[in-house]
């Protein structure tokens, strides 16, 4: 099929009626509004069901009783949204019932602004509310990728009876990139909802779906299933992007759009004479923690770019288990490291490390002087 | 060829639209392409511009520091952005509405009466025969285009014609028009180099 | 009739014109000029001196733009400023 | 005594839409009570193969238990919004939700008043027992003016944490609902009165007419510490008062329901 | 034209109360209006420096920076309890929020609700612009039947969507609910209506009588793609016979004050 | 003064007000409620202000505005309704306004249990809802901790304008145990309030709080000055204890409860012939890594003991570094783990450890049989 | 008079007195022992055959404990089952 | 010195309260001690329990799995504990409302009459001379004090003049008879160890 020119936003929308998607529930919120707006358009034309709640919380518990009764059915949000979703993630994960969630992560804390984030990494890859709830979480690095993601969202929640989170940023959802889309996809029939569904008791036994279990063990026993599951799921799921990795004796660790970024950064740094290479993380839950560890008995130091104070870098240091030294550069509140300044820590970390006193001469890009190093830099 | 555009203007000016074109015309002719808006706002009333990148690799960042051209279609634009453009870059500026002089002296820079080359295509189609300036945008793309080689000044036109919205129809031709009339600016008056 | 006059705080003026539907003198006209922040502004014109300093198109001004003036009638206040 | 049952009638037996469990409540908790009439419209209007119950966080949490329809757990006062998801997505379901005043009239009065807005064909059961039953007793927005919780020790004070909150008043300014009515379960009249609500409740989801709202006055005899007689009693001489029952809101489409429910009795 | 102004008395300039700060709203836009009332009556009542403002998410979440007084920015709908939080330690302050019908009337419902039942002493000045002004124009709970809006893009169907939101209706219906009103500011008369009420409003938190609300019908030229003079016709035409203007609660203490505010115009 | 004995939850109301606080907003929730129904009580006779707000985002954002006033304020909660609260957390965080937040765990995930369980640790050390927002976060052992960190919790929250946390359990809130109580202190004067709390801007320019910044360059200086405190506090504020680590070669991690049941595992497997030490981290954010890396150094293998399924865990590996090998025991739902189950796995530990031969005779306290670890064990 | 009788589901009775509260015959009465699940049960004490099988006790009954019959009445059908 | 008692009944059976006494004590005996008791719905109308650890060292676990002692107020308390003393433990049950006999033999068992023992004692102070169960917790501390000498029987006796709510103060007295009385039952009847 021909490539077409898609807004992130949208992309990902048309991914999720082609994929089957059945109900789309939401509340409006920059950078991710275009999202619900083409639901808004499209839904009602293929007869599934669109609806605007009344808030993230009316969203996220509305897909919960979709989720229950087998349907196929997501919603989206950034970042303030996604904070109040938590409780009914929780929930939704405590109960393993299948949703989508795409959140459009904005600058925070607070009210912050609407430029592109990585604020969220930790709540959505590590909390997602209280007690121990997991999503399979994507960070999605092109639009094409998003929608990919997306298309593919539903086999995986239904598979794991988890929740599948696409994690982008404003970039991804307001980018417009060619892309592929993938076909449309039959819808699933009465007989393809999954044996839990709540569909009415017609001539079986009622199903109940509760994530409440008053005694500790039986507790503990619904937390073990659902352990098991996400183990599952790190056996299975792990996806990770490497570039120049095999002669580098320096490493790139960044997710989402920045990782696509540090791909231009790389290629400076490489002109500059650096042996660099880049890795990206595509699931970030699960985190691909064995190949970054063995990565980093081969490299000299590990640079961790985000647009965060440093959040993914607790994963990358828990994977390096000290194999070397890893850095972190980080931008706050919206702002974008771009290609130059990311090659310029690249450059000061090398210059840093104790390493074979190698230098590589600087012969490649100049770019403009570095930003000061953002305050959230950390060694 | 990599090749980083910003576009920017008042809210109203298209901006984006012409962003977009140039987009759909790199994407044609098989290069990588991004676009992104500015957005938020200060879309309300205040400027809005984008920024394409096209490029034979694939794009890494969508945003950038400095471009290597500007389309600046006000005042204010021309004012954010000519400090930005790269060394020996391009910038274009709308001298229907800037009169101010361009202070860098490393640039290529194209002044394009871009409001006033519109005025004169529209008002050939208007029911009352007054012209606007609704497609200084389209103008100073031509420009752009003309100038630099990025896409053929034909896939803009089939861009063009492939995504101008069904109910902007009776505004193909001037759009085509005002496109090549930007074009023809380059060879008039290039000023600076 | 009082007489009165306005002062337009031009760059503060956004264009909406809906000072000049509601002035019963009809001496509020938009400029063929635009300010700093790139609006068409309001300009007040009075040549015969019609504005009565009524307040209506304050009244109606989102955005605080005018300031009302009325010379006061002899032997008595002029009406209680509005914001005193 | 041993009766020859084989010759006598069953004049009433446990409602089908009812399972075997023996429910949590304590002794004399007319959530139980309000289970039963909730099972037995249930069964009257032959709707349990297509019915799914959402239980609150409240003494009800377990309703999922109790009920023999499928079921589910919306997070504290989201019942509606979980609800809605059911309906929207699988339309020819009866879903209702069960709540209490504090799921409702406190952490989830943004999602029934907008579920109400919209006119979502739900049916709710609103149980009003003046408190926070599940968590000992604290104060509900439904507590009377100078009524002792564990959260207002010295009396709920109006002028500090306002008058009680009539829920059924509330809903009924909703253009969206359909059936907005208040009953008790005090005695036996109001009981039949209770259970003829419940069942047109139903028929105005059957019949997609919107939202339906049983507000039922119900006893907790254990955070009032009273006996269940006494609770009953109490209702009667002090909820009735502040909660009048009656029909708030009764659309137009739904009046000749109401007329059948009455004569079915 | 130099007119020596020495001559002159000033009838109208800029209230104190306002910043000189430039705002962003869009040209014609009500949102500048309703602010200066709000600024006048903060001024003629004296209250400037004793005033704290509680912001929204919306258009309006920059007001902070435009009355000239101490200020806050609460999380999208949840104003009223911030402003619950700041009264309540602060008693001798005068609190008030500034709501959008996206923040107050969707995802704040329950805010505002408990904070009237509540009778929380906070002036609450609620824009219904019938729409999500800020994000571009999505569908509130007040939209009009049949309006589009870029979520609700065939126009809001009532059937799926509801009917719009009656704020100030609803709000009436709670006890601790003081002064509830509707006003709009399409015409000078009705400007000058809806700063009478700000300013009871204002009075009724001086007095210590409860909540206080003000639903000011306000246009969104921006959303609604109309002109600002279009605008203000529309909502005189559209909007009014939807939100009918007058008052819908006026507690018994509060009538003497409305009889000043009108005296005192 | 005479040691009293008192229930956590009501112990930590009354340090609350001795320590001055002026207001509380909170919601009920087992297993907390017993706090809130202690201010009920209190509060009013001292003339402060309790109210019970009409949920979780009702009590938070209350909290919030009454700390923009320069109050002295409080809230309680457990973790679904602490999840409920994360979106005001990270406004409160973003805006720089001190307030204290006791979180009694409970079992999850969603609705759960009442149970005590550690499952809130990652959104209460990590996330604090989206974007960059950290609070300091302590975890009291006993109900004398609980009531002291409470006491210090408000100078502290003052101090860094930051949200302190108290991390208990159901077992730190619904046990009594003997407490000293600090003296009551006496109330703020007009004078002492904070020179940004908002009070009427009577004689001076208004004040304005706010979390929002729209220019990303904005945002970022804000979230610099805000990482900028969270750098002071990591310097100044890290807390721990250690037992018997002296000569220790297995080393026991745990916080919380959990922390003091490892006190009687470790004498069991002393006992046993294990020369095991505790370390129990007191903050939790920030995680007292420094220490932790330098243990990690001194012994042969480390057991994380944890009432979730693996959260602490993480902080632990980064901060090791793979100086030793990190095992995980972790009990679910609300089941608590016992000194000898802990000591079974410290014995088993040892066993799987290559170490130097070393293996103690079994002579110690023997226990019952060893309940199955549970699924959540990880390598 | 019509005739009926109940049979109790005693481990399920909770001891509150509602029924006995109701029945207009006073024939129930709360046992002098506890049932399996620490309440003092219901019972049925109708030697004289005074129960009518009214429904009244099962109406008030929060725990259904009670199911009710009736001898069917000669020339007729029983009153309509509550719950058919 | 280190003792883990859980005491276990219905609700209204002041197993908490008892439990705290015996906190009490220990503390006023310079022990460490905690208490903590189940908590949450199963509290309405079913079992009521909680565990006090007294000891000479500070007190790791508050909760145990296998206790010291264990008073049993009812059946069902009985039927979950027997089984989780631990060997060579005491195990003091109800012997008014619990007819069984006991199966472990590694024990030492005392049944105590409690109901009984409390009826006589309130009957004495009760306006209708009925007397009424609500001292069995207070008579089977008693014993468990007298059988394991936790703590001296004086000091539980100070704790309940301490800390006997106010408003019960007129049942101090037939408080301290019931302890008293449960005291006595160990020197009568020690049936199996
Ligand atoms: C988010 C959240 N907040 C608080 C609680 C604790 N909680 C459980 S039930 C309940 C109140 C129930 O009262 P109500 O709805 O009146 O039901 P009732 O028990 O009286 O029938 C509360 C506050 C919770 N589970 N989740
Ligand atoms: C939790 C959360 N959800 C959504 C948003 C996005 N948002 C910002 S403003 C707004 C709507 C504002 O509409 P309204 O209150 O009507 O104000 P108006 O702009 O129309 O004046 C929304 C949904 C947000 N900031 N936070
Ligand atoms: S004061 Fe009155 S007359 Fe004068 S300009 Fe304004 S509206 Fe017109
Ligand atoms: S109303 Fe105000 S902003 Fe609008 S045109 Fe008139 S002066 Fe300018
Ligand atoms: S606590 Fe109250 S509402 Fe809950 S079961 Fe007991 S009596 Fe019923
Ligand atoms: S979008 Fe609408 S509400 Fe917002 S500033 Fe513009 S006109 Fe006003
Ligand atoms: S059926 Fe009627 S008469 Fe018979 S026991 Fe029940 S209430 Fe009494
Ligand atoms: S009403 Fe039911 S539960 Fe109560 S005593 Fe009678 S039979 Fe037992
Ligand atoms: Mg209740
Ligand atoms: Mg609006």
């Amino acid at each position: 099929m021909a490539k077409e020119l898609w807004k992130g936003n949208e992309a990902m929308a048309e991914a999720a009626l082609r994929a089957g998607v059945e109900a789309y529930f939401g509340y409006p919120i920059t950078p991710q509004t275009e999202l619900l707006e083409y639901m808004a358009r499209e839904m009602p034309k293929r007869g599934r069901v669109f609806l605007q709640a009344e808030s993230e919380l009316g969203a996220i518990n509305m897909l919960y009783g979709a989720a229950c009764g087998g349907v196929r059915c997501m919603s989206s949000s950034s970042s303030p949204g996604i904070s109040l979703m938590t409780e009914g993630l929780s929930y939704i994960a405590g109960t393993e019932v299948p949703v989508v969630l795409v959140d459009i992560m904005r600058g925070g804390p607070g009210l912050g602004n609407i430029q592109p984030s990585q604020g969220d990494y930790f709540q959505m890859t590590k909390s997602l509310g209280h007690g121990d709830a997991n999503a399979l979480v994507f960070a999605p690095s092109s639009v094409q990728e998003a929608v990919d993601m997306v298309y593919n969202a539903f086999d995986l929640a239904e598979k794991y009876r988890c929740v599948v989170v696409i994690l982008g940023d404003g970039m991804i959802g307001q980018m417009m990139e060619p892309v592929e889309m993938p076909p449309e996809r039959p819808p699933l029939t009465e007989e393809q909802r999954p044996d839990w569904a709540l569909r009415g008791a017609k001539g079986r036994p009622p199903r109940i779906l509760t994530s409440l279990n008053l005694t500790a063990e039986g507790l503990e026993r619904a937390n073990q299933r659902i352990q098991a599951r996400l183990a599952e799921i790190r056996k299975n799921e792990v996806r990770w992007e490497e570039e120049m990795t095999a002669d580098a004796d320096l490493l790139l660790v960044a997710f989402g759009t920045v990782g696509r970024i540090c791909k231009s950064a790389l290629r400076l740094a490489r002109q500059a004479g650096y042996r660099v290479g880049l890795f990206r993380p595509i699931t970030v839950w699960p985190f691909p923690e064995q190949r970054l560890h063995e990565l980093a008995g081969q490299v000299r130091g590990i640079l961790v770019v985000e647009m965060n104070a440093g959040q993914m870098l607790l994963d990358v240091k828990a994977a390096v288990a000290g194999r070397a030294p890893v850095r972190f550069y980080g931008r706050l509140g919206g702002v974008v490291p771009l290609p130059d300044e990311i090659a310029e820590q690249v450059a000061s970390l090398a210059a840093s490390l104790p390493g074979d006193g190698y230098r590589p001469a600087r012969n490649g890009h100049q770019g403009v002087a570095p930003v000061v190093a953002s305050a959230a830099v950390k060694a | 060829m990599h090749e980083e555009i910003i576009i920017s203007g008042f809210g109203g000016q298209g901006a984006l639209f012409a962003g977009q074109l140039l987009a759909y015309a790199g994407m044609e002719e098989g290069k990588h392409v991004t676009w992104i808006p500015s957005y938020g706002p200060e879309m309300r009333g205040g400027t809005a511009h984008c920024t394409v990148v096209i490029s034979d690799d694939p794009v890494g960042s969508p945003l950038v520091r400095h471009p290597s051209a500007v389309i600046a279609l006000n005042l204010p634009s021309l004012d954010k952005y000519e400090g930005l453009v790269k060394p020996r870059g391009l910038l274009i500026y709308n001298s229907s509405l800037i009169q101010r002089p361009v202070y860098r002296t490393d640039l290529r820079v194209i002044p394009v009466p871009a409001n006033d080359i519109s005025v004169e295509e529209t008002a050939r189609v208007s029911e009352n025969g007054m012209g606007d300036a609704r497609l200084a945008n389209v103008v100073t793309l031509g420009t752009l285009v003309q100038a630099t080689g990025i896409v053929r000044l034909e896939t803009v036109e089939a861009a063009l014609r492939a995504h101008l919205p069904q109910r902007h129809l009776r505004w193909l031709e001037p759009n085509l028009a005002a496109l090549r009339r930007g074009a023809l600016v380059v060879a008039e008056r290039v000023v600076a180099y | 009739m009082a007489k009165g006059t306005v002062v337009i705080d031009t760059n503060r003026c956004k264009g909406c014109e809906l000072c000049t539907t509601v002035c019963p003198q009809h001496i509020l006209v938009m400029a063929d000029f635009f300010n700093a922040r790139g609006y068409r502004p309001v300009q007040l014109v009075d040549p015969e001196g019609k504005c009565t300093g009524c307040t209506l198109c304050a009244i109606m001004c989102p955005d605080v733009v005018l300031t009302v003036y009325r010379l006061p009638v002899k032997g008595g206040a002029a009406r209680a400023a509005v914001a005193a | 005594m041993s009766t020859d049952l084989s010759q006598y009638e069953v004049v009433y037996r446990r409602p089908e839409a009812l399972t075997e469990v023996y429910t949590h409540y304590c002794p004399g908790c007319t959530h139980g009570l309000i289970h039963r009439l909730v099972a037995e419209a249930i069964d009257e209007l032959g709707i349990r193969e297509r019915t799914i119950a959402v239980a609150p966080v409240g003494c009800a949490v377990f309703a999922y238990n109790y009920f023999n329809v499928d079921g589910c757990e919306a997070p504290h006062g989201r019942a509606p919004a979980m609800a809605t998801g059911l309906k929207r997505t699988q339309p020819d379901k009866i879903v209702f939700t069960y709540q209490g005043d504090g799921d409702l009239a406190a952490i989830g009065t943004n999602e029934i008043i907008h579920a109400a807005l919209r006119g979502e064909n739900l049916t709710v059961i609103f149980v009003n027992n003046a408190n926070y039953g599940m968590t000992g007793g604290q104060m509900a927005p439904t507590t009377l003016a100078g009524m002792v919780t564990t959260s207002s020790p010295y009396g709920r004070d109006p002028h500090l944490a306002g008058y009680p909150m009539r829920v059924a008043e509330l809903i009924s300014v909703l253009p969206g609902a359909a059936y907005v009515v208040r009953r008790s379960v005090h005695d036996v009249a109001n009981v039949n009165k209770t259970k003829a609500a419940i069942k047109t409740a139903f028929m105005v989801q059957m019949e997609g007419l919107g939202l339906s709202l049983v507000e039922v006055l119900s006893s907790c005899p254990t955070n009032w510490h009273m006996t269940p007689v006494e609770a009953l009693r109490w209702i009667e001489d002090a909820m009735v008062p502040v909660f009048p029952l009656g029909d708030y809101k009764v659309a137009e489409a739904v009046v000749p329901l109401t007329k059948r429910t009455r004569a079915a009795r």
